[in-house]
């Protein structure tokens, strides 16, 4: 049709007026640092697998959470998960379950037999001392770089202090011996009952290029306490490691356990399990001041576990044990008050941390030992060129989780060292906090919390006490997740621009602003559900 | 004097052409301002006029021919049209923290005057001292320093005439920074450099 | 709930779209393939509330129609902003005549259309709440007597706004216009004044009636497309704040907007016959300060000192639409 | 065929054989009977295919058959005196859009004082408004002038009035030619917009023009008249070929050859005109009259023409530019500007009085003397008026001037009883 002039006017012709150079401000798509993420001792990158999770792709989840850490199916189990104290969920209900998501994802891996593939050999060949987590981390990291890796391990069985420290309640050994040989199937040696004790002549002769150290810390600390001969004083790594090689060490009816760490808890609720009717934990603070984590003081409360709070204990016989009440002083000391009470028991096991064993190390040179711990700066490395160090044997906190970290971390910068190279680690990006978020989208969803054995099989069994999430369950909790700070391609953007100024990229591809058209209203930026837009002023 | 100011709906084009006559009527002249009248929205191009004399003005016609220009939004300087009818011997304003190269119209002004062609960071001085980014009141300070045409005294008179009270004052504050920044001939923004 | 609640899904349940659900269970704004109905280089200001919900409600309604729709515009800042000369932002056949008659041209189209045996087009017909509430209040009201096979969406923005923001019939009690000061001893508009074209329309017993906001786009979706499929006269009010107009920030036009719906002061529901039949409970239940502070025309009931006496009858305002319309009652699953 | 029918219902019955689609009704007097046909013929199915929409108001009504007509329906309306200008905003928009309905008019007088009888105050104040303007002279002419309205309307994208005198054409029984549908399909063809509302090819219609093209689309509706001008005669004579009647074109000359006095007016009054014109013929009186059909356009050059050889025009007008005169007789001035001569603007039969033949006679012999005011206005009761004004001098607040005036008249009345 010959259309009236001026009146009547083609469609969409206005694209020619391009309103973007009304702006002041610009939105950009930028990629903020999940707390969960940050929070991770081991470095995971928990939003970018359970963005996989939650689409049921559990495949790619896993693979992304293996870049970073090895051992889901132990972590899911023993990490005390910082993340979730992190989570922005939090704010909202409850923080999203990500250790059960993982434990999820690590025992369909198991399941299903995925494996891990090494890179292309490099021809150096690195010693890794140590088969605990941060070892086997290291080992792990190191092989997918392609370089050798042979661990000595003075055990007869590999795992450290997950095998010797966490009872089976907690880790079962069927997951631990898995995850394990997954890392060996990649081509890792572990060799037994080889103990380290020259590491400078082991260096010297065998040729390596690198040397880990992850000793781990074996050496139980002692207290003085006097004690006639027919009192039954144990130390807690050794009652553990006994029970895992499936002996029944003799602790009697009624168990005392002097400490209040994690491993108190663990042996105190070991000991129940061997048949002790009373356990007592004996401990010189309150529980605000414990060191172990509350989950597992409830579990031990459940489990019948009684506590004696702010005493210590001064003098023990066959059945007897003297305790000194204590009190805290305005610094949360604890200070002797003079009043003292006897208790009766039949064995003591005596949980009061552990110490390095650096004997081995004596010969190395230029490595420094402060406080009982080897220092290393902030690549890893000792003071000796060439040898890396980590776990518990550094100066940090003694998790599992800090442990994989540690490993990883060395593993890169060896890596590094190999090629005469420094690891420049990327920059990490701002932080995603709550306020970033706009929580109107999500729905409310609480935390799906995993089922508990029940009390009365715990006392007499090793069975594992906490059970994981069905698939159901684990898709939900990864479906919790707020995705704070990273685009999971919800459409607000595209949607709510008053001048369709967004472009849709399609699946996978996220969005792209068209500046010819945005007039730098910031609705994109402020309807965004995760923060992953920011508004940047235009210069005048 | 016909000065022609362009800028972007809610950038308080018209005020500032109301503001210029009302300086110069403080001044014992005649004046008249007027918007190029349009249905456009905050953020669209506009337009506003001003003649200064000392007759009275007659014509109603749309100032073609300017002696001025301010250019409240740089994001025009590269809209066509935009320097029409400039007189040779004019004078340009124009909101910037960037100078005429990086503004990429050297060439456009080539044969302006030198000091006839200023750049001042009005919006940057109006967040800093009105607190919002509405440029009109500072410019004609800057205005005022340029060209010699108004006191700064009548422009301040006559901002405060505007918008009495605090808005006023900050204002006034903004427009005698620019004032300051444009008389201390900053060569930066000279033209023939 | 007017939509279904997206079972076992959490993770932006109430977003645009949702990568995790089939096509067809998301958004139209959420499909890349979507009308645009109305498209980019528009002059509408920055964050235009209206220039949104116009895009949603349209691009909603070819998709309900399969693109066999006409629309009929009245005089107003969508006509404006939309097609000045010599450029449309329009992807649809649009027309637009005068400010007072966009129903009756619409009705006049929808008859043409019956009398050409063209069932499959769809007709609609939008304006302003000037247009719609004032002005154009007897020809709406003759289209709706009729029953014309019309849908009429009033944008709602509470003003006149391309005349520069003055009263309307649909301004709420004590906002600021350029007709309603804040001067005085009663600043801004007076209380007990005002329409509510709903009830109105309502009161008409047409097929289908209902309440939307740019606050929540998966109910303005459903009920548009719903809409779209009746045949018979049908209304739907759509809440749209006008950054300009209401003195909020252009970035804030949705949170604004929920605010509205969420203190109760915009209730959203759905009426057939006359009959109230479903309304939309508020998720997140907010004090009408909330919407108020986020507005300048409001500033006069916060400023120099808290007006108690007009927060509380606002607030009695927001109350009586709760308990009205029951905005408090769980979600059906 | 020949009927002996109302003229409402011979232009209804005229209408339904153009086949409309969309038929917008409202009731105003004396258009009503037009409307009330048509829906009937509509409910029973007579008129198949058309949709008759019964509208709250005028302004409704033009708005409807505006959406109808842009949506490409062949559309219809009617209405009278106060309707017409409570649709005004929607009369100029519909030409402005360039939308071809066609809407009668029964032309009526405009209150205050109500006044429902008729003159042409109604369709005068929209001769400005774009649309094309066709007077009937008869109600044969005005059933015939709905067929070339339609499509002098579709030809040009214009919308056209059809004026006929209200109650004097409306609502007499004559005896009317009615067209067959087979003459009028043949005549008619169907209608094809020349833009439309589609979705299968969409556009934006009723766009915001500003200074920069504004005039342009002015001028461009103007140059569309002037085609009308063309247009209009041609279609008169392929009307006069198909139905064998003279019917519209620009304007008719009655006994003008040697006439020195030339009347001019518009409408039913021409036949009042011709019966003086005869009779002073008969007593050797040189003259003539003109009727004109086409009033927007207006027809300069044919008005020239036909007054070429005229020494006074008296041109008689059923309105009153109040504080002027004369419309009608303006726009014959300009006809003839370039040969002047003495016009004189006669206002007569406003709201409905009646024009006799005798008034007329003495009326044009007074022109002839030359003896007429610039502007008479035929049948003034001075009496009534110069006491009015004397009232008006004497005291301030002497009421409605309407009200005293009837009050005198029943004075005068039952002084003569």
């Amino acid at each position: 049709m010959e259309k009236p002039f001026a009146i009547t006017l083609d469609v969409g012709s206005s694209l020619a007026n391009h309103t973007g150079s009304w702006r002041t401000e610009r939105p950009v798509y930028v990629d903020r640092l999940p707390p969960c993420n940050h929070a991770c001792p081991a470095g995971e990158n928990i939003q970018a697998w359970l963005y996989y999770a939650e689409s049921g792709d559990y495949f790619r989840a896993w693979k992304s959470l293996v870049e970073n850490n090895p051992l889901p199916a132990i972590m899911g189990r023993v990490c005390y998960h910082p993340c979730e104290t992190g989570c922005n969920r939090a704010q909202l209900d409850q923080p999203v379950n990500i250790h059960a998501v993982e434990r999820f994802l690590g025992d369909e891996a198991i399941r299903r037999g995925w494996q891990f593939s090494p890179g292309l050999p490099t021809g150096k060949h690195v010693l890794v001392v140590g088969s605990g987590p941060s070892g086997l981390s290291a080992a792990y990291q190191l092989a997918r770089f392609g370089h050798r890796v042979t661990i000595y391990e003075a055990g007869p069985t590999a795992g450290g202090m997950m095998r010797f420290g966490i009872p089976k309640y907690r880790l079962p050994r069927e997951v631990l011996d898995a995850e394990i040989a997954r890392i060996t199937n990649m081509g890792v040696t572990i060799r037994l009952n080889t103990r380290v004790d020259d590491l400078a002549r082991v260096m010297q002769e065998e040729k390596f290029d690198a040397v880990f150290l992850a000793v781990g810390a074996h050496v139980a600390k002692r207290a003085y306490i006097p004690a006639g001969d027919a009192a039954r004083i144990l130390d807690a790594l050794a009652v553990l490691r006994s029970v895992d090689a499936g002996e029944a060490p003799l602790l009697g009816r009624r168990v005392l356990v002097y400490g209040g760490g994690n491993t108190a808890l663990d042996v105190a609720r070991t000991a129940k399990r061997l048949g002790a009717t009373e356990t007592l934990i004996v401990y010189r603070r309150n529980r605000e001041k414990m060191p172990a984590h509350d989950s597992e003081v409830q579990e031990a409360l459940d489990e019948g576990i009684q506590f004696k709070w702010l005493s210590t204990i001064k003098k023990a016989t066959d059945t007897t044990f003297t305790v000194e009440k204590m009190r805290l002083d305005e610094k949360g000391f604890p200070q002797p008050t003079g009043e003292f009470e006897t208790i009766e028991g039949d064995s003591l096991v005596l949980a009061l941390g552990q110490d390095v064993d650096l004997t081995f190390l004596e010969r190395v040179d230029k490595l420094e030992i402060v406080d009982g711990v080897v220092k290393v700066n902030p690549q890893m490395m000792t003071g000796h060129p060439g040898v890396f160090a980590g776990g518990d044997m550094v100066p940090a906190e003694r998790t599992v989780t800090v442990a994989v970290g540690h490993g990883k971390k060395a593993a890169r910068n060896i890596d590094a060292f190999l090629r005469g190279d420094v690891y420049a680690e990327n920059g990490k990006h701002e932080l995603a906090a709550f306020d970033k978020l706009n929580t109107w989208y999500y729905s409310d969803a609480p935390l799906t919390v995993q089922p508990l054995l029940d009390a009365a099989r715990r006392e007499s069994t090793f069975d594992e006490v906490v059970k994981g999430l069905d698939e159901n369950n684990a898709l939900f909790e990864a479906r919790r997740c707020l995705s704070c700070g990273n685009c999971f391609e919800c459409d607000n953007c595209y949607g709510v621009c008053p001048d369709n100024a967004v472009l849709k990229l399609g699946p996978g591809k996220r969005f792209q602003f068209n500046y010819d058209y945005c007039k730098g209203c910031g609705m994109c930026a402020a309807e965004c559900p995760c923060g992953a837009i920011q508004m940047v002023a235009e210069t005048i | 004097m016909q000065i022609r100011i362009h800028g972007r709906g809610g950038q308080g084009v018209v005020s500032a052409a109301e503001m210029l006559s009302i300086a110069a009527f403080l001044e014992g002249r005649f004046a008249q301002a007027f918007p190029s009248f349009g249905s456009e929205r905050m953020g669209a191009p506009v337009m506003a006029f001003c003649r200064i004399d000392d007759q009275p003005i007659r014509s109603r016609e749309p100032v073609m021919h300017p002696d001025a220009l301010i250019i409240q939004d740089p994001t025009l300087l590269h809209q066509n049209s935009l320097f029409d009818g400039l007189d040779e011997s004019g004078y340009v304003l124009i909101n910037s923290t960037r100078d005429l190269k990086e503004l990429g119209i050297e060439s456009a002004v080539k044969d302006l005057p030198p000091g006839h062609v200023r750049t001042v960071p009005a919006t940057e001085l109006a967040i800093r001292y009105v607190g919002r980014p509405l440029p009109n009141g500072t410019l004609l300070g800057g205005f005022a320093a340029m060209t010699g045409v108004l006191k700064l005294e009548s422009v301040v008179a006559a901002i405060r005439s505007k918008f009495p009270g605090k808005i006023g004052e900050s204002n006034v504050a903004a427009a005698e920074a620019a004032y300051e920044l444009v008389a201390k001939r900053d060569t930066r923004e000279e033209v023939h450099v | 709930m007017p939509f279904e609640q997206i079972k076992f899904y959490q993770t932006g349940t109430f977003t645009v779209g949702n990568r995790l659900l089939d096509l067809s269970d998301r958004t139209v704004q959420a499909d890349i393939t979507r009308s645009n109905a109305l498209n980019s280089g528009h002059r509408a200001c920055r964050g235009c509330g209206e220039a949104l919900g116009a895009r949603y409600a349209v691009d909603a309604a070819m998709r309900a129609a399969n693109k066999n729709l006409i629309a009929v515009n009245a005089t107003g800042c969508l006509e404006v902003f939309s097609t000045p000369y010599p450029e449309t932002s329009w992807q649809v056949a649009w027309m637009h005549s005068l400010f007072g008659n966009a129903s009756a041209v619409a009705a006049g189209v929808a008859a043409a259309m019956k009398a050409k045996g063209r069932k499959e087009v769809r007709v609609i017909a939008q304006g302003g709440d000037g247009g719609t509430a004032d002005i154009g209040m007897g020809c709406l009201s003759g289209m709706f007597e009729r029953n014309d096979d019309v849908l009429y969406i009033c944008y709602d923005n509470e003003a006149y706004m391309n005349t520069g923001v003055q009263r309307s019939g649909t301004t709420p009690a004590a906002a600021r216009t350029a007709t309603t000061p804040s001067v005085g001893p009663e600043p801004g508009n007076t209380f007990g004044q005002g329409k509510s074209l709903p009830l109105i329309a309502m009161a008409h017993g047409i097929p289908y009636v209902a309440t939307a906001s740019v606050a929540n786009l998966h109910d303005l979706e459903f009920k548009v497309e719903k809409a779209t499929a009746i045949r018979g006269a049908r209304y739907i009010h759509v809440h749209v704040p006008c950054p300009l107009g209401w003195g909020s920030e252009p970035q804030d036009t949705i949170k604004v907007a929920r605010a509205a719906v969420e203190s109760g002061l915009f209730p959203l529901f759905e009426a057939e016959f006359g009959d109230v039949t479903a309304r939309t409970p508020i998720r997140h239940p907010q004090p009408v300060e909330n919407y108020l502070k986020l507005q300048k025309r409001f500033a006069h009931l916060f400023r120099p000192v808290r007006d108690e006496v007009r927060l509380t009858a606002i607030q009695s305002i927001a109350d009586r639409n709760i308990q009205r319309f029951g905005l408090f009652q769980e979600v059906a699953q | 065929m020949f009927k002996q029918i109302e003229g409402s219902r011979a232009v209804a019955e005229t209408v339904a054989l153009c086949r409309p689609e969309v038929i917008c009704a409202y009731p105003i007097t004396p258009q009503t009977h037009i409307v009330e046909a048509l829906g009937e013929m509509v409910k029973s199915g007579d008129l198949a295919g058309c949709e008759f929409v019964n509208v709250e108001s005028e302004f409704g009504a033009l708005s409807v058959a505006i959406g109808a007509s842009a949506a490409g329906a062949r559309t219809y309306t009617a209405t009278a005196s106060q309707g017409l200008l409570f649709m005004a905003e929607a009369v100029y928009n519909a030409s402005g859009l360039g939308l071809p309905i066609v809407m009668t008019i029964g032309n009526r007088a405009i209150g205050a004082p109500i006044n429902i009888w008729n003159d042409h105050s109604d369709s005068m104040s929209m001769r400005d408004a774009g649309w094309i303007q066709l007077f009937a002279e008869t109600n044969q002419e005005a059933a015939d002038l709905h067929i070339q309205a339609f499509r002098l309307a579709e030809e040009l994208s214009c919308p056209v009035m059809v004026c006929m005198d209200g109650f004097i054409l409306t609502h007499a029984y004559d005896r009317i030619d009615l067209a067959t549908q087979e003459q009028v399909d043949g005549w008619l063809p169907p209608y094809e917009p020349q833009q439309v509302l589609d979705p299968a090819n969409p556009v934006s219609i009723g766009a915001m023009v500003g200074p920069d093209a504004f005039s342009e689309v002015r001028y461009l509706a103007h140059h569309k008249q002037l085609r009308a001008l063309e247009r209009i005669p041609v279609l008169s004579r392929e009307f006069h070929e198909a139905f064998g009647r003279d019917s519209g074109g620009l304007l008719r000359s009655y006994r003008t050859e040697g006439a020195e006095t030339v009347v001019v007016a518009l409408g039913s009054v021409n036949g009042t005109i011709q019966e003086a014109v005869d009779e002073l013929r008969a007593d050797g009186v040189p003259i003539g009259s003109i009727s004109i059909c086409s009033y927007r356009p207006f027809p300069l050059e044919e008005v020239q023409k036909a007054l070429a050889n005229a020494k006074r025009i008296v041109v008689l007008e059923k309105s009153l530019a109040v504080g002027l005169g004369g419309m009608l007789a303006t726009d014959v001035q300009m006809a003839i500007a370039a040969r002047p001569r003495r016009v004189y603007t006669v206002i007569a039969g406003l709201g409905g009085r009646a024009i006799t033949k005798t008034s007329l006679v003495e009326l044009f012999l007074k022109a002839r003397r030359d003896a007429l005011e610039s502007v008479t206005f035929l049948d003034l009761n001075w009496d009534a008026i110069t006491r009015e004004l004397a009232r008006e001098t004497a005291v301030r607040r002497s009421g409605p001037i309407a009200e005293n005036i009837l009050k005198d008249l029943g004075e005068l009345s039952s002084k003569i009883a």
